[in-house]
């Protein structure tokens, strides 16, 4: 029997990338593997409270990213929902949320292996998205906690900033995580660009 | 590019959005029961016109919602976003939904008026 | 220096402590960092530097700027080269070389300049009444004509250089950085509003930092815009962009900008790219960019050494270049005069000014009377009737002007002349405000076209909006600044007005076309174009009235320079020959870009790999490293099949597809389509979507499902599975997928909203290996020891979870193929492990990987159909012998009202049948066309194509699939295939070729 | 196909005819005797046959059928300038290598026509069969092309498949490199396709008309359709009332807007297209070349310019402009498969207003209304077939019953299903 855990691969995996780097570059960019997600399709009126203690707290409100504890939510859309967890602990939660709405009209469904997240940050990180994404990333429309789905050129992309360095998540589907790679770190050359692991 | 007011994610450019084209656009409820000519109607003619049009966008990069906006299709301004399941508030786009042969309450006597006339075509 | 002959002693912006080399033509010049080539050329002598289009007659630099029509030049060589540049645009640095272009075999000897002594045959649209005789030889002339046209020439091999895109959002954009756009950048910064300003060359402050000494709060001009420009860039919100050209104004404010990032600079550091393609979105713009200075249309007003009068004060002031050492000033206006006392600070010699106006009405102007105080001597009421000289003017001849400017009088008196600086006036760069669907009116007392109604978010200030004084521009900059930056949400008082001393101007006297009673010269309008008065006048005579139809009859402001200098004074001239007055005439759209801007630069990074993404599946590396050939489908790159050392793919197929059927085959099958169909409704929602019926599929079974456009015709296809009573996991075809998903929750939202399900992607979360033949049951119990895999616990069509190697997994007994079949769906991370592990257990079954090549053929033995291939958006499931899975009887699915159209129900649609080739060796090729009755040669009447054809190595023979005309009546029939090289017979048969009675599902 | 009935040659005894006797002798005298090439004419009270729409497709149809159908008394009704639509907007591509029996009829009928036109109306529109290429890029699309080359030739219709190393040698700054997103897997080229001069062709069949004494009425505006019970009477401009027993509508664009003055709805969407031109460069590809996966068309014009299509954009609109991604999009494609195009530059783009149909085939209809007639629905695509569309038009017209090229372009087919779906054949995605 295999074993699970050393047989799985991430689609960046292939890109032979090198840790290391300028350590002046103005970004670093890095690969959040296996990050668990969860997808959650709800009418946001209906929540029971078991779930806002799962979520640790209320759903985020539109364009925003709720923190609690172990699991960050971000708003998709009216009624949809990206929950990220720990790797691994997304099973758990699915079954958690999916007994906290008790037959309400939900789906959860487990999107972990669907997407690939892409850390970019640093104080140049900004500029660099701006060469591919047209919305406004300015703090005063765009801060820590926000999140948008948007194109990045063309990959549709979940956008999340994280933290005022600034950094950045880029949720994207694993065949386009690749492209998007390469793409940012191409874009990175004129601030220098330095490959971590997360 | 046009600027679009996604009515959750915010103005967006046009690119992150699917065109739908006419909007009220009912289906006929019970297909079986229309005319060649009025079914053709449902499918294929869809209002086109110069200047203020009520018309469906979707947030296709975005949240993936449908919604209407009421826009000029020569000087290109949105005068209203509104829900897909709402009508216009604009008293201008309301003038323009009233004035459309397929709103609703007249679809069923429009069926019929067409039925009769559209003997077009050779 | 007495390398650059004509460069002052003092002055200019240049760096005069360095001197750098460059050639130009091959001739070795020597100039200063912040040159342009155009001055650089003039401190050298340099004026002659290219040939005119048409007629070929020598041109010299005739502007300083982005106006300039003549001086364009081949910068470089290899693959750095480029054409068409504007040497008055080009930034001087070491090693630069430039050459001419469009001259041969040199520019001083162009043998196409016989064109000037043949040029009567040659007026505006001599195309289109000649070539015509004899019929047969016009593409005989025009090969000869496409040769003598373009200009420069492209460089023959790829950039090296890069591009990159720039996304930005600010409250107000200031397009120019002249004293009106540094003023509003300064007021509307001031608001602590996103303010970015631009400025397409190197320097700020425009037109005040070469007009000469003025003052402004007292101080320097000059220094009053480097204080303004440093106080901007100190601003955290503001963006100051020099070398930045905005080209493009777009609905909504969304604006484009060219920033050239490295063309000045010799070397191109490879860290940085060479342009970068600003896209902004503007809450509010702020247009300042300025005006141009129109030419004088008179006799042979081409000659080298002709010049507009602003921009020799341009390169006097700003480069300490000496354009002329005896120069005329030929004017209709106060401006020309700042060119001669600039010229007369320098010590040059002024000859004479030549105003067209009469004393009376100019001689009350400040300017005017300054140049009289130093005993400037000037002509009033003259005109210049003729030049002399051919590759450097060498004088002029001047004559009075009779009493209605019409024509000329009096004796003729003849002024030596190097250089001739001449104005005609002024016109607002209305560009960008045109572009953006600003209307415009005419200013008859400045005579001259000025922004009117705004469409967009825009304010024009400043010369770009007909206010040519420097305290206007500042006062209405400030006040432009401060209203753009509370429209855009904004708060904040308005900075006081600089002072600026007034200085009185009279007005011009508008004579569009100088007279003349020489006769001869030609009066060129666009100069680029090489048309001339006469052309438009013979437009007008000939009826091409529109100001549209004598543009494009005369060509007349189509060049790159788009008219800059000639659109006036062609519109007037055209009035005047319309007997209209200018307005009535109208004026021509301008569109994006402003500037010619490269097509990399629109590129940007979507170029090479980042093109288009290519996407691959988890198990893609396995295919790479086993010598998978690939097929392109959508975005996807597939494995299409394996050979096996010198294998063609004949062989390889013929290979893979008897092991399919004979031990076991697997297929990376992960690029399917996957959505998750979840709520109450779920079944109730692919009723209404499938042509079949959905409500009483079990739990844990799965169905196969055909969809349809509301057209009736088959759109999509694919196995639904249903997981739970609310929930069912749905595949669509690789191709398809977003569509499928587009087009479910369409319905779902404004159809039947009242429908409780949602959709949610999972194509990528699953990676699916295909294994099929009578092995498959047993390499999968290999694999998996909780999974029962018996015809009772896991029948055709049933579905079991569990785990397989060791991974979590959901088994789908479907079949593609007609084989015993599995498709194993396991977390997209753990493909490549599920993968490698079906191959190490499937050694002793001898496994053989198949790719969609193999695929295709399997299925075709069966006559299963793929959407795409077997359809094209004009199919019926009834056309494909499909009427199986067409639920009639449910009240209504999607599509199903169009299958009752009349031409759905003609007798002799195109039907799916079978094609068997009369020589079973021969594969009929895909996409010939089938006839009934076979004629020596075409024309011929089809029945349809063959849509489907291969070799099939389990049948032992070629097997095809086609769509004809009544098919399902031909049965037996035989019918031909005429193709280029050779005509095929088939016989048509049933669409299944092997296992018609499905026995092999179990293996 | 029988030989086509072109009609009486215009100009063939007047003095304002164009030839080399005519050209030397106002080479001598100033260009003095040149003289109008149409009148500007204003309306008169009645037509037999008024056309609205000056562009090259109504301007074709008022010359057919003075010269084919000897009906003289005619006004041409544009609302600004003749050729000033889409006429004066395209990228000059002409071809008849479509997939359908119905189109390959229409669009060669129109080739044929071409072949000669400048003869026929003595004036030079710049004809140049230079040959259309159109590109595969994948496996499907190679497949598709053969279908399509099969039909193309059993039509009787001239098409030739060629390998990449063909495509290369004919188009030489072309990068076959397999390695490409999109390699030039083959192609078909038509060599009887090309381009030609798009103003010409507006102001050629203006002249010829002109010279049977068809009225050409400019910035006249119709704005209202006239009828007594179901017969139109004439129309209603900004010129005043114009009576006339047949109404043909060649309004590429604004067909919606006319119909509905008719109180008539068609299947039609007005989208903008767009183009551009490069700045003029020497020679440096001679053939057209589509290519449908990456969504660009590229040739170059006599005078240098390296001319570009891409598709509609996505939206209604009749503001003659579109979006940036559409044009950003075209030029990637641009550079990718000719990456010497990187430093030439973009000189001008523009955008026309085009009628796009469910199916990608244009409508040439009687109407319900007698005497109502409507050619539209060209889309992308009907520059190319001018003399056709015209030929065909004025046909219907005159006898009002179409003709068999005509015929299956009815409005009907929208009731009946029976649609020609060339969506294919656009050479880009619409």
């Amino acid at each position: 029997m295999a074993d699970v855990t050393t047989q799985a691969f991430s689609p960046l995996d292939h890109l032979n990338l090198t840790v290391g780097g300028p350590s002046d570059a103005g970004v670093s960019l890095g690969e959040r593997r296996f990050v668990g997600k969860l997808n959650l399709r709800v009418t946001p009126a209906k929540i029971p409270p078991a779930i806002n203690d799962l979520l640790g707290g209320p759903l985020p409100a539109v364009g925003q990213v709720t923190f609690g504890g172990q699991v960050m939510t971000a708003w998709l859309g009216p009624d949809e929902y990206l929950i990220l967890t720990e790797p691994g602990a997304e099973s758990a939660l699915q079954a958690a949320l999916l007994e906290g709405f008790s037959g309400q009209h939900v789906a959860v469904t487990d999107q972990t292996d669907n997407a690939t997240i892409i850390r970019l940050a640093g104080g140049d990180a900004r500029w660099v998205l701006r060469k591919g994404i047209a919305i406004d990333l300015h703090p005063r429309s765009f801060a820590a906690g926000n999140c948008a789905q948007t194109m990045f050129e063309r990959a549709q992309i979940t956008l999340i900033q994280v933290d005022d360095a600034p950094s950045y998540e880029l949720i994207v589907r694993n065949s386009f995580a690749p492209y998007l790679w390469s793409w940012l770190a191409d874009a990175s050359q004129d601030v220098g660009v330095r490959i971590v692991r997360l | 590019m046009l600027l679009i007011d996604c009515p959750w994610c915010g103005p967006r450019d046009d690119s992150e959005f699917q065109y739908g084209g006419e909007a009220h656009k009912r289906r006929p409820p019970a297909p079986d029961q229309v005319s060649d000519a009025v079914w053709a109607d449902y499918l294929f003619h869809n209002q086109n016109p110069k200047g203020l049009y009520l018309e469906r966008w979707r947030h296709s990069a975005g949240c993936r919602r449908w919604f209407n906006i009421a826009r000029d299709t020569v000087s290109h301004a949105v005068l209203e976003v509104y829900p897909a399941d709402a009508l216009p508030s604009n008293a201008a786009a309301r003038a323009v939904y009233e004035q459309n042969w397929r709103r609703e309450n007249e679809a069923a006597a429009n069926a019929a008026a067409v039925a009769e006339t559209t003997e077009i075509g050779a | 220096m007495s390398h650059q002959p004509y460069r002052l002693a003092s002055g200019g912006h240049i760096d005069r402590d360095h001197e750098i080399e460059f050639t130009f033509n091959g001739r070795l010049y020597r100039g200063h960092p912040g040159d342009t080539l155009a001055s650089a050329l003039l401190a050298n002598g340099v004026h002659f530097v290219g040939r005119g289009f048409k007629y070929h007659r020598p041109r010299g630099i005739f502007a300083a700027g982005a106006e300039e029509p003549n001086a364009l030049i081949q910068l470089g060589h290899g693959p750095r080269t480029e054409p068409n540049l504007r040497a008055t645009q080009v930034a001087l640095y070491d090693g630069l070389t430039a050459t001419s272009q469009n001259v041969w075999p040199s520019l001083r000897f162009d043998l196409a300049s016989v064109n000037q002594w043949v040029s009567r045959f040659l007026p505006a649209g001599f195309y289109y009444k000649t070539f015509m005789w004899p019929a047969s030889q016009w593409m005989r002339y025009e090969h000869v004509i496409r040769k003598a046209a373009g200009l420069g020439k492209a460089p023959t091999d790829r950039d090296p250089d890069r591009y990159e895109k720039m996304h930005d959002h600010v409250d107000v954009l200031i397009v120019g950085g002249g004293p009106a756009g540094l003023a509003a950048a300064l007021a509307a910064a001031a608001t602590g509003a996103r303010v970015m300003v631009t400025e397409a060359k190197a320097g700020f402050g425009g037109h005040i930092c070469f007009d000469g000494a003025q003052q402004i709060d007292g101080q320097p001009a000059a220094e009053w815009v480097t204080a303004a420009v440093a106080k901007l860039q100190a601003m955290p919100e503001v963006t100051v962009l020099p070398r930045t050209t905005v080209t493009g104004y777009y609905d909504h404010n969304y604006i484009t900008a060219l920033e050239r990032v490295t063309d000045h600079l010799g070397n191109t550091p490879t860290h940085l790219v060479r342009q970068r393609f600003w896209k902004i979105r503007a809450k509010q713009v702020v247009l300042a960019t300025g005006a141009i200075e129109r030419p004088l249309v008179f006799a042979d007003n081409d000659r080298p050494g002709i010049m507009l009068a602003s921009a020799v004060r341009e390169y006097v002031n700003s480069y300490g270049v000496l354009p002329g050492r005896e120069t005329v000033i030929f004017t209709n206006n106060d401006d020309a005069y700042r060119t001669a006392l600039a010229l007369d600070d320098a010590h040059a010699r002024i000859t004479a000014i030549v105003d067209l106006r009469a004393e009376a009405d100019a001689v009350a102007g400040d300017l005017v009377a300054a140049a009289r105080d130093r005993g400037i001597k000037t002509y009033f009421n003259h005109a210049i009737i003729a030049v002399s000289g051919h590759r450097r003017v060498t004088g002029c001849s001047i004559m009075e002007l009779a009493e209605d400017g019409t024509t000329v009088t009096g004796p003729v008196t003849s002024l030596v002349a190097d250089c001739i600086a001449m104005s005609g006036g002024w016109s607002p760069s209305v560009h960008l405000f045109s572009q953006s669907r600003g209307t415009l009116s005419w200013d008859d007392e400045q005579a001259c076209f000025i922004p009117d109604v705004a469409h967009e978010a825009t304010v024009s200030v400043g010369a770009s909006a007909g206010d040519f004084s420097l305290a206007g521009a500042l006062k209405n900059g400030l006040k432009g600044g401060m209203e753009a930056a509370r429209a855009s949400g904004a708060k904040g008082r308005q900075p006081a007005a600089p002072k600026v001393d007034p200085v009185t101007e009279m007005p011009l006297r508008a004579i569009w076309q100088v007279p003349t009673n020489a006769g001869k010269g030609k009066q060129f309008v666009d100069f680029q174009n090489d048309v001339t008065a006469a052309d438009i006048r013979l437009a007008a005579q000939e009826g091409y009235l529109s100001v549209e139809h004598t543009k494009r009859y005369t060509t007349t402001g189509m060049g790159t320079d788009q008219g800059r200098t000639s659109n006036v004074n062609a519109l007037a001239i055209l009035a005047n020959a319309r007997d209209a007055h200018i307005p009535d005439v109208g004026t021509t759209t301008f569109r994006p870009p402003l500037e010619p801007v490269a097509i990399g630069a629109f590129a940007g990074r979507a170029v090479g790999g980042q093109f288009e993404p290519v996407r691959s599946t988890p198990m893609d590396p396995w295919h790479h490293a086993n010598g998978a050939t690939f097929e392109h489908v959508g975005q996807w790159m597939r494995a299409w099949y394996y050979p096996r050392g010198s294998e063609t793919m004949r062989e390889a197929v013929d290979r893979e597809c008897v092991a399919a059927r004979t031990g076991v085959g697997i297929l990376d099958a992960s690029t399917l389509g996957k959505i998750d169909v979840k709520g109450p409704d779920a079944a109730e929602f692919l009723n209404r979507i499938y042509t079949n019926g959905w409500l009483k599929l079990a739990v844990g079974r799965a169905r196969y499902g055909l969809m349809l456009g509301e057209d009736g015709m088959v759109k999509d296809d694919g196995v639904t599975v249903r997981l739970a009573e609310d929930h069912f996991h749905m595949t669509t075809t690789t191709g398809g997928t977003a569509a499928v998903l587009d087009w479910l929750e369409e319905w779902s939202q404004t159809e039947w909203p009242d429908l409780q399900v949602y959709f949610t992607s999972v194509t990528e979360q699953w990676a699916v290996a295909s294994i099929c033949g009578p092995k498959a049951r047993d390499l999968l119990a290999e694999l998996s020891d909780d999974i029962d895999l018996s015809d009772a616990a896991l029948p055709f069509m049933g579905v079991s979870t569990g785990t397989v190697a060791g991974l979590p997994a959901r088994v789908f007994r479907i079949s593609f193929t007609g084989e015993l079949s599995f498709e194993i769906n396991v977390p997209s991370r753990h493909g490549l492990a599920l993968w490698t592990a079906l191959m190490a257990a499937g050694e002793k079954y001898d496994i053989t990987p198949y790719g969609t090549e193999s695929m295709h053929v399997l299925r075709a033995e069966k006559g299963f159909i793929i959407v795409g291939q077997e359809t094209d958006g004009s199919v019926t499931p009834g056309d494909l012998g499909m009427d199986w899975i067409v639920a009639s009887k449910k009240a209504d699915f999607v599509g199903k009202r169009s299958l009752a159209r009349t031409d759905s129900l003609r007798a002799d649609r195109k039907q799916l049948v079978g094609l068997l080739s009369t020589d079973p060796e021969v594969v009929l090729p895909e996409g010939a066309q089938v006839v009934a009755d076979l004629k020596p040669a075409p024309p011929m009447t089809m029945l349809g194509h063959v849509t489907s054809s291969y070799y099939s190595a389990n049948c032992g023979r070629s097997i095809a699939m086609a769509l004809i005309a009544g098919g399902r009546a031909r049965l037996g029939e035989t019918v031909h295939l005429p193709l280029s090289d050779g005509n095929l017979t088939a016989v048509v048969t049933e669409p299944q070729f092997f296992d018609p009675k499905g026995e092999r599902l179990n293996g | 196909m029988s030989a086509i009935n072109r009609g009486v040659r215009a100009l063939k005894n007047s003095a304002k005819r164009y030839s080399l006797a005519a050209l030397a002798r106002n080479a001598f005298n100033g260009h003095n005797q040149w003289t109008e090439a149409w009148r500007n004419a204003k309306p008169r009270e009645a037509y037999d046959v008024v056309i609205i729409g000056g562009g090259g497709h109504g301007l074709a149809t008022a010359y057919y059928l003075a010269s084919v159908h000897g009906i003289r008394n005619i006004a041409v009704l544009e609302k600004g300038w003749i050729g000033g639509g889409n006429t004066g907007r395209n990228t000059t591509i002409i071809r008849s290598n479509y997939l359908w029996d119905e189109s390959a009829a229409l669009y060669e009928h129109a080739l044929k026509l071409w072949e000669g036109l400048s003869q026929d109306l003595n004036f030079n529109l710049m004809f140049s069969q230079r040959g259309v290429l159109t590109l595969a890029h994948s496996e499907h699309e190679m497949k598709e092309m053969s279908r399509r080359v099969n039909a193309i030739r059993l039509n009787g219709i001239d098409s030739e498949v060629l390998n990449p190393m063909e495509i290369k040698a004919l188009v030489p700054i072309i990068d076959i490199n397999p390695g490409l997103r999109y390699p030039v897997m083959g192609g078909f080229l038509q060599k009887r396709g090309g381009t030609a001069r798009h103003d010409a062709v507006a102001w050629g069949y203006a002249r010829a008309a002109d010279d049977f004494g068809v009225d050409i009425i400019q910035n006249c505006a119709v704005t209202a359709i006239r009828r007594e019970g179901d017969q139109v009477t004439g129309v209603e401009t900004n010129q005043g009332f114009i009576k006339a027993a047949k109404i043909g509508c060649v309004a590429s664009g604004h067909s919606g807007v006319l119909a509905a003055m008719a109180g008539l709805r068609l299947p039609i969407e007005s989208r903008p297209l767009q183009a551009l031109v490069s700045e003029p460069i020497k020679p440096v590809i001679d053939t057209v070349v589509m290519s449908n996966a990456v969504h660009m068309y590229i040739s170059q014009s006599d005078k240098g310019e390296l001319v570009l299509g891409a598709g509609t954009d996505a939206y209604n609109s009749y503001a003659q402009r579109g979006s940036l991604p559409i044009i950003e999009h075209m030029l990637e494609a641009a550079v990718e498969l000719y990456p010497i195009v990187s430093r030439v530059r973009v000189l001008r783009t523009w955008g026309g207003i085009v009628d796009t149909c469910p199916d990608a085939s244009p409508i040439i209809s009687k109407t319900s209304i007698k005497g109502l007639y409507f050619n539209c629905g060209w889309g992308t695509g009907g520059f190319k077939a001018t003399p056709g569309s015209g030929h065909v038009f004025a046909d219907l017209i005159a006898r009002d019953t179409p003709n068999a090229i005509a015929a299956p372009f009815a409005l009907s087919r929208f009731e009946s299903g029976h649609l020609i779906d060339e969506h294919g054949a656009a050479g880009v995605a619409h």
